[in-house]
């Protein structure tokens, strides 16, 4: 057996060690249901209150701005729709862009059927939202305009705070921010970031753990409950509240803010250091994404003349764990949606293949990983009816 | 996600790449779909003699690919016309229902390269 | 400090060290995102293929028939929102009964705003739905019936199966039962339960962990998603899997059913125990809900003449937790729906107090928390204007 | 959820049960809403000399209610008049929100002993 080498933080990540520990507790000892009233549930409610306290203090926010959800779709979800129902009264438009998550895009498209309409605004090469676009497509019946914080794919960040701003300076919309590829990974301070009313996060992709997420809604923003029963989180997200899981969000957020600077210098030595050995060795080879502005640990390349499900599992079955935005690995038959919004040709956006790297990674991981590539897209390239040799891109 | 089965014919595909002495090339798919699929057939006196593919797509059109051009050779030229895509899916012991569409592939390339060999075939009498 | 004995374990319990045992590998090891075509990816995705398994046995269901959430709360609100949605074309009428749990209640509060009608069935004194309400309820128009399987307040169990034909026999309605304070306490089969086309579940009712639950689609049973996104669980239900949750809960349901019918037998023991003491020793005392269609665990007294907040934490304070319908401790200043519609009157209703045992419960606790209720008791009824020490009730 | 004073003062209520020689007697609330309140003073050449309640309610009703027969002992009948819920839910060092209606009930119960006191001595005289 090889070497396992995962690559694929972007779609999850382990549960740090010291995040287990702050768990068991909660599921051995304090284990009461936080709406009781008595010592066992207490003790519960006190320890959820301490975890809304540490994630409101990472990300600058008051605790009674963040909500628990049970993940990064929930609060996207919950966002899209509670907050567009809560303002359906002053107007039935929404703006995102074209590559939102599909937690975004489908909470959109569910809407558009109820009646609102729903605007998508192009992005530029590097994945960018068109502000000029945006700017023009913002109207007094605009309610609501949901932009990622980064994209998952492409890693490309976007300009949160210009977009805030023309936001408001053109519309009464509310804005909601999907930050779960951001949170932990890039400093987020909602104190600075004002023009944010909501924004949302999932756990596990800092190393907490999955299932638990949250949303910011700024105080004074009105938003509709998705969950309706008991009078939790404010009577504004019923159910019985996951304590292990918050407590765990808030452990991880706080290690990776602590830990961010540190960190976030050594990935982007990685990253880079991928990046250039790609782009260098490689023919007919793209990175996708914004050169500058993007995800410290984030690379995707297009190789030309294949296909990158089979690249996927051949570095797969050398020990690298890695993504694409391939059609055939969607079941949809239809390339990321990422990838030809920001103009990839069909057969390009096929052979996609997005690299991410984390807390384990070393320089020997991304350099075994080259080297596999190597050998990986030329055995492809070779069966490929497109691939000329001869030819070269 | 694949059997054991599909996995060995995507990892060592049996008659990849281009048969120099082929008489029938037939070619299906476009890479806008993300599948593209060539056959490369030698055949003499109405017997497949040899056979190879090139495939661009996921793993189950690269498995479904070679496994059709094994199951092919040797034969004559109106039996591998009777290949079907549900003759390819058993012969690998299934494909997960999404790739079932990948299957197709081969299926239609033999029959694109057996019909321009035919035409070929037409034009030399 | 005094022994802790925590006797609320309708409202949740702990974690079994067994269950916690076999997540953590989920946390540390298997930690890949199911979605993910990888290896890392394809082994979670099988931990969740076995778990569905599990789970599935137990049920008598088929394992495409399961579908994880949230918790009992989310199941709740999917099956009234997804199962409504999805046949609203044949009708807008639904039936469910006056003593659901709140993620019911309000769920079709929600529905009776966007145009549905809500027929909400009376219960008798012991909580038994009405059948014959129920029968003259339905038409041709009713497209959903809810109904719990067992009450989580005073443990009533309801004629599930007999509701099952009633509502086959006289309407093309589905039928949802909402079983999460019976999954694991009693045995459900739902081979035998075939007019239940769809069944909500929480693994923190089972010694499971909390944020994790399931809902039971039989087959051929039509339902929307209530979280749109990524095309997790068959599409029906978007975000990445909680798998170490999902693993929890289903090694928590299967420990469970295998030693159901031995913990059964003495729950029920240990509660016929307290009833028997409690309804011998004290005046002015009623038992809550059915004398024997009752969950194993579950008692459920209201004392007149006093409050049930106060002598809830005066219980506490002596170390026993349980649970009050009162008012006060609802945020509501209503008590609990489900004693009003059993009948009782409002001050019998506020001085309710719900004893629920669990695993760690022994004969001790039982009689400490009876004499306990002795001191407590007379201690607040001695304050309460209400009695009257020489006129007894 | 209650703070230490209001937990004391539920758990040790000051000035608890009926009083013997009381002068005047207020109760307020019913057992519909779950809170009921009952003060009995003595009262002397216009002064609260003695008091003491009984109280149907939770533990923020018994509470506030102990507290405020403490802080209107000794005091002069319109002194006493002049107690407000929030100076009850000061002194205890605040309430939760949903617990504030609660203090209500002492500042009426006392109000209502008082005023029925002053309609006897009316009749009296
Ligand atoms: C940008 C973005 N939004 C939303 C989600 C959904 O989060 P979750 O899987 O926790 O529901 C993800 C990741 O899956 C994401 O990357
Ligand atoms: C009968 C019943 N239904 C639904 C729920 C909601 O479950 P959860 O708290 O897991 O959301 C509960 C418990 O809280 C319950 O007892």
């Amino acid at each position: 057996m090889h070497k396992q080498i995962y690559l694929d933080y972007a779609a999850t990540t382990y549960v740090r060690e010291e995040v287990i520990d702050a768990m068991v507790p909660y599921m051995k000892e304090i284990y009461g249901n936080p709406s009781s009233i008595h010592s066992f549930g207490q003790k519960a409610k006190q320890a959820m209150a301490d975890a809304r306290e540490q994630i409101a203090d990472v990300l600058r926010a008051k605790p009674k701005e963040i909500y628990f959800t049970s993940g990064g779709t929930e609060s996207d979800n919950w966002a899209i729709r509670g907050l567009a129902s809560a303002n359906a009264k002053k107007g039935k438009h929404i703006i995102t862009s074209s590559i939102e998550h599909p937690a975004i895009m489908n909470a959109c498209k569910q809407l558009a059927k109820q009646g609102y309409s729903v605007t998508y605004l192009d992005v530029d090469e590097f994945g960018t939202v068109d502000l000029k676009q945006l700017e023009g497509a913002l109207t007094d019946e605009t309610i609501l305009v949901s932009i990622m914080y980064a994209n998952n794919e492409i890693g490309t960040i976007e300009p949160i705070k210009e977009i805030g701003r023309i936001v408001k300076e053109n519309s009464p919309a509310v804005f909601h921010v999907d930050a779960v590829q951001a949170v932990a990974a890039v400093n987020i301070d909602l104190s600075e970031l004002s023009d944010v009313d909501a924004m949302s996060f999932s756990a596990h992709k800092f190393y907490g753990p999955k299932g638990v997420g949250g949303l910011f809604v700024r105080m004074g923003t009105r938003i509709d409950p998705l969950l309706f029963g008991g009078s939790q989180e404010r009577k504004k997200r019923a159910t019985t509240e996951n304590v292990t899981g918050i407590v765990g969000a808030a452990k991880a957020l706080t290690l990776a803010a602590a830990e961010r600077e540190q960190e976030q210098k050594r990935v982007i030595e990685l990253r880079d250091h991928l990046i250039k050995r790609v782009l260098g060795e490689f023919d007919n080879v793209r990175l996708n994404g914004h050169p500058t502005q993007r995800l410290p640990n984030n690379a995707n390349f297009s190789f030309d003349f294949i296909e990158g499900e089979g690249l996927l599992l051949r570095m797969d079955q050398k020990g690298v764990a890695a993504s694409t935005g391939s059609a055939c690995s969607t079941a949809s038959l239809e390339p990321s949606h990422v990838l030809l919004a920001i103009g990839l040709p069909h057969e390009t956006a096929h052979g996609s293949y997005r690299i991410t790297i984390g807390a384990d990674t070393t320089k020997e991981d991304i350099d075994y990983t080259v080297d596999s590539l190597q050998a990986v897209v030329t055995t492809l390239r070779n069966l490929s009816p497109l691939y000329n040799p001869n030819k070269k891109g | 996600m694949y059997n054991e089965k599909v996995m060995d014919y995507f990892y060592n595909p049996r008659n990849a790449g281009e048969l120099e002495d082929a008489n029938a090339v037939g070619e299906v798919g476009n890479a806008q779909c993300g599948d593209i699929m060539q056959v490369f057939l030698k055949i003499e006196d109405d017997i497949i003699e040899d056979v190879s593919f090139r495939t661009f797509g996921c793993g189950a059109a690269i498995a479904t690919s070679s496994i059709a051009t094994e199951m092919i050779k040797g034969k004559t030229v109106d039996e591998a016309l009777e290949l079907s895509n549900k003759d390819v899916i058993e012969e690998l012991g299934g494909l997960p229902p999404a790739k079932i569409h990948c299957s197709v592939l081969a299926e239609e390339a033999i029959k694109a390269a057996i019909e321009n060999y035919k035409e070929d075939e037409g034009k030399a009498h």
